[in-house]
């Protein structure tokens, strides 16, 4: 136990991580069922196979799915609602949802003009939504994927390779799918819009301290005081690289400043700014953050035209939080600002 | 010594695979500790048992029925990489005998050939990436030979269960270019892949079914 | 440093704590900056003295006003905005603000119909809360205390103390008394619903490891993996009991059942559930602890009116959360209804 | 020997009041150590400070303005319990010289009863709580016994000093029922409360002012 002399592992022992939970194993179906019951108005949730499906079905237009491992919350299931998902589909704590799953949510969602599955670049999620498109064609429901892939940590440009990871900018083509979706873009339209916005979308991120995973007492790795990881993803795993820790006025420009070169920013060019936390950091720490994003962008004279602060794609209880900039043009913008109604995000 | 696999063929044969998978469900987890993160036995021990639990509730009306059943278990519940594509793999031999009271070995030869261009279209993997499709190729080019040749049915299956043990022990000296074992490296070399062994366990239970 | 034998304090020593920022002293002012930033068509910083107000202010509306130490976001300034707060006052952190920005905040909320005060009760808020009333009595605007205590953890029944604390059930006063001032109500009626609500609210929360002071390298306690804090507030506390840690389904019937007996609810009653996380925890984790929540109150006969879940009223970054209930009739659940658009809270 | 306080009196006063509460400051801050929390003097340090800065930037044409701009930044800078009781405090007595040329030893006892019941409602304090009240009750009420004595400006001050001190001194003996002290409980006995030794000081310097 810990804090018994004759156990504890030597001066890095730290102190015992604990969740409100019951089973680990049932940590997902637990919370579902009480998403379910506190959104009644936005989403039902549909139990085998495990997915949530808005409240009132949309009527004759594409349906946007999504879906992925749990752990990440709000996103993917609370973006179920009017002007964003039709339904989302979790998998067990950081794994896929099966290929079932995504093809009775989508079948579900689907009102004949076909569905967008919005797919972060994972391999588990890639392979699971390519087969659900497989099985939907043999039941003559048109699909399409969405691969978000804006996490500039893991670009090696190694063509072989899985590419880069996805990451927050989810959110933002979740909101602009989901938009365009419910004024009527049809199935292609949606892709293609997709398509652009995750593609000029860029992501970094960085942890301070890792999360936990539920039912385990300890965080999945440690870090010295003075580091901390840059470039982490979303399942509580290290980065590649580890940075010295700072000020957040040291550390942003060192998140900031690859994004603009990634993306190409130039002076006059206006973005959407996510300032993202990964679960356990506080909003006072990630207003901080989004007031020196403002003062990067500011004097590289690009326009922030929009923006989200807060925990919307999280790693578990991981402090951290992540930047994203996507370019943004008129139209991105018009559906940006369309209203949306679902458990998290409301306007 | 059947020509032709009957509905109750296919079931033992399913049967006879979940039975045999379950006997080498640890030694199929450490070949995945070796190349992987070593929950490839559980896994596939799990969704074959629930698969037999669901193949109980449904009446093997075609051959293709105890195929539909274990395809849609895997693609149902189970995780991984390999639980989709054997989802899928079993599919494909659902849709082969979907309509049929019969197996024969031109449909099984079908089946594998299909199944083979369903995984490396899903999993992106060829020959020589160390995955179970170094188990499927040969077995698929073996079956087609077979079924070429005029050979009769056990023979076939025979030829393609021997090709796919051959196949799969290969994989020992491969280097992992997909999944998870691609980022192992040469640590992994020595043992063979749990996926291409899975594939060789399939056919040999085929065999088994046929002969039995 | 962390880590080197021989500064370590022995098997107790814990993994550094950092935060996303620049100087301690900085926190709130830079956060608040990034906040207002973020949030330009709901809200508007004022500098000096710092407040958050709408950005388009009300007209001919009783003012609801509400502040305190900052540490809490969400709470308050991001419940600014239609149908909630027209004002919201930040303190540094765990501190009161000051009487002189509660009048101004005031003076410039007021549409000459008087302003109502939602104050958690501690000393330093209801103090500066009481002297701004007084500053603005000399200016000529009416205002009026709506006092929020709701903690049952410190209902010691002892009638010279301070009383029971201010915790979540701050949101709901906001909630609702912010709907009936956007229908006209005056500052009577407006004061007597709010206390009204207040009354009928009683809280629990409890803590599995506490958060760390911005700039401060380690938490504020320490707790054995085998136990919990029962009863913590919210300005990271300890509380008065330590309880044996267990499964969710064990933990959630010893906040509820006090929170059922000290409100005498009974079979058939209507209640608001509030499950707020203090920080670090999961959105995962808060649902399934809702969930067991309603299993316990189903039990009980009671109906779960509405909910909301999330971490809206924080203690940093302290792992743990609160149950809220809220005594519920037709008014309050219609008030509560009502459209409200801020930046935390919208529908 | 002035009968009345002037503007420049008045300034004296709060002036000598800041540099008595510095030189006090850790000895004050130690007081609060061992009866509450230890920030009482850094607090009222800054705070005064603060109000000297802000003095130098206002005109005092009247003798209320000084203690109007020093209550006004205690109430909108100082934090504690302490810093919006004082801020009121010297509100009352800038209300008494709002409109003043110059302030009666009257005036001065209206405004410290003022200033004594705003501290006791809002503090609800009573006498012998171990609070600023227990100094800030005696001088009242020597003030008033001097204004109806008919006594002298200087002499009805020198009064009122000698009644906060003695008031003061007396918390050494008190248990605390009001702020953080009420927590410490018997611990603080012995030393007296911070906040009723800076209304001595006040006093003091009021002589001080009116006899320099
Ligand atoms: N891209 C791929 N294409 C085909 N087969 C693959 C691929 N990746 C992995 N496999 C097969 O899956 C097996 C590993 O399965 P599993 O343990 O379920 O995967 P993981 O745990 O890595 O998700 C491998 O032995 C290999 O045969
Ligand atoms: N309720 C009260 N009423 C009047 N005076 C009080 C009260 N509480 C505290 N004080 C005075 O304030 C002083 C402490 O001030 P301060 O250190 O600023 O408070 P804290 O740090 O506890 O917020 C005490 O010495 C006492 O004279
Ligand atoms: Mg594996
Ligand atoms: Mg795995
Ligand atoms: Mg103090
Ligand atoms: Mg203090």
């Amino acid at each position: 136990m810990y804090g018994s002399p004759n156990t504890v592992a030597g001066p890095r022992s730290v102190p015992v991580r604990r969740q409100f939970i019951n089973e680990p194993g049932d940590i997902v179906s637990e919370a579902l069922e009480g998403f379910a019951a506190a959104w009644p108005h936005h989403v039902r949730l549909n139990d085998e196979p495990a997915y949530v499906a808005r409240a009132r079905p949309a009527a004759d237009k594409v349906a946007v799915v999504s879906g992925g491992g749990s752990g990440h919350e709000p996103l993917h299931v609370g973006f179920v609602g009017t002007g964003m998902l039709d339904a989302a589909v979790p998998g067990a704590v950081f794994a896929s949802p099966t290929a079932v799953q995504i093809r009775d949510a989508s079948m579900a969602a689907d009102t004949g003009r076909g569905v967008v599955h919005v797919v972060k670049n994972y391999t588990g999620d890639v392979l699971n939504f390519r087969i659900a498109g497989e099985l939907l064609a043999d039941e003559g429901v048109r699909s399409d994927i969405v691969l978000v892939d804006d996490d500039l940590a893991t670009d090696t440009g190694d063509s072989g390779g899985p590419g880069r990871r996805g990451t927050a900018a989810v959110v933002a083509v979740e909101k602009v799918c989901g938009a365009a979706a419910e004024r009527g873009a049809d199935l292609e339209a949606l892709t293609a819009l997709g398509r652009r916005v995750a593609a000029h979308s860029r992501t970094l991120s960085v942890a301070l301290a890792a999360g936990a995973h539920p039912g385990q007492s300890s965080p999945s790795f440690e870090l010295p005081g003075d580091e901390i990881e840059f470039g982490v993803g979303i399942h509580g795993e290290r980065a590649r690289e580890r940075r010295a820790f700072g000020p957040t006025g040291e550390l942003v420009p060192q998140m900031v400043s690859p994004l603009v070169k990634a993306l190409g920013l130039e002076r006059g060019e206006r973005v959407i700014a996510i300032v993202n936390g990964l679960g356990a950091t506080h909003d006072l720490e990630l207003y901080g953050v989004f007031g020196e994003v403002r003062r990067f962008l500011g004097g590289a004279g690009i326009d922030i035209a929009r923006t989200l602060v807060g925990s919307y794609v999280t790693s578990l209880d991981m402090a951290g939080c992540s930047v994203t900039l996507v370019r943004a043009d008129e139209e991105v913008l018009d559906l940006w600002d369309a209203p949306a109604a679902t458990p998290a995000l409301t306007w | 010594m059947a020509e032709q696999l009957s509905p109750s063929h296919v079931e033992r044969w399913v049967h006879g695979f979940v039975d045999t998978v379950e006997e080498s469900g640890e030694y199929l987890t450490d070949l995945d500790r070796r190349s992987g993160d070593g929950d490839f036995g559980t896994n596939m021990v799990t969704a074959l048992r629930r698969a037999r639990r669901a193949m109980a509730g449904v009446e093997a009306t075609t051959v293709g029925v105890p195929f539909q059943v274990t395809g849609e278990t895997f693609l149902a519940h189970s995780g991984g990489t390999s639980g989709p594509l054997f989802g899928m793999w079993f599919r494909d031999f659902g849709k082969v005998g979907a309509d049929a009271g019969a197996l024969t070995l031109a449909m099984l030869a079908e089946a594998t050939e299909n199944g083979w261009a369903t995984v490396a279209r899903l999993g992106s993997a060829e020959v020589g990436d160390r995955t179970m499709v170094d188990a499927i190729a040969p077995a698929s080019v073996a079956l087609n030979k077979a079924v070429g040749d005029g050979s009769g049915l056990v023979e076939g299956l025979r030829s393609a269960a021997e090709a796919a043990r051959v196949g799969a022990e290969g994989t020992s000296e491969l280097l992992g270019r997909r999944g998870r074992t691609s980022y192992v490296g040469e640590s992994a070399l020595g043992s063979p892949d749990p996926g291409a062994v899975t594939i060789a366990l399939f056919y040999r239970a085929a065999v088994e079914s046929a002969t039995a």
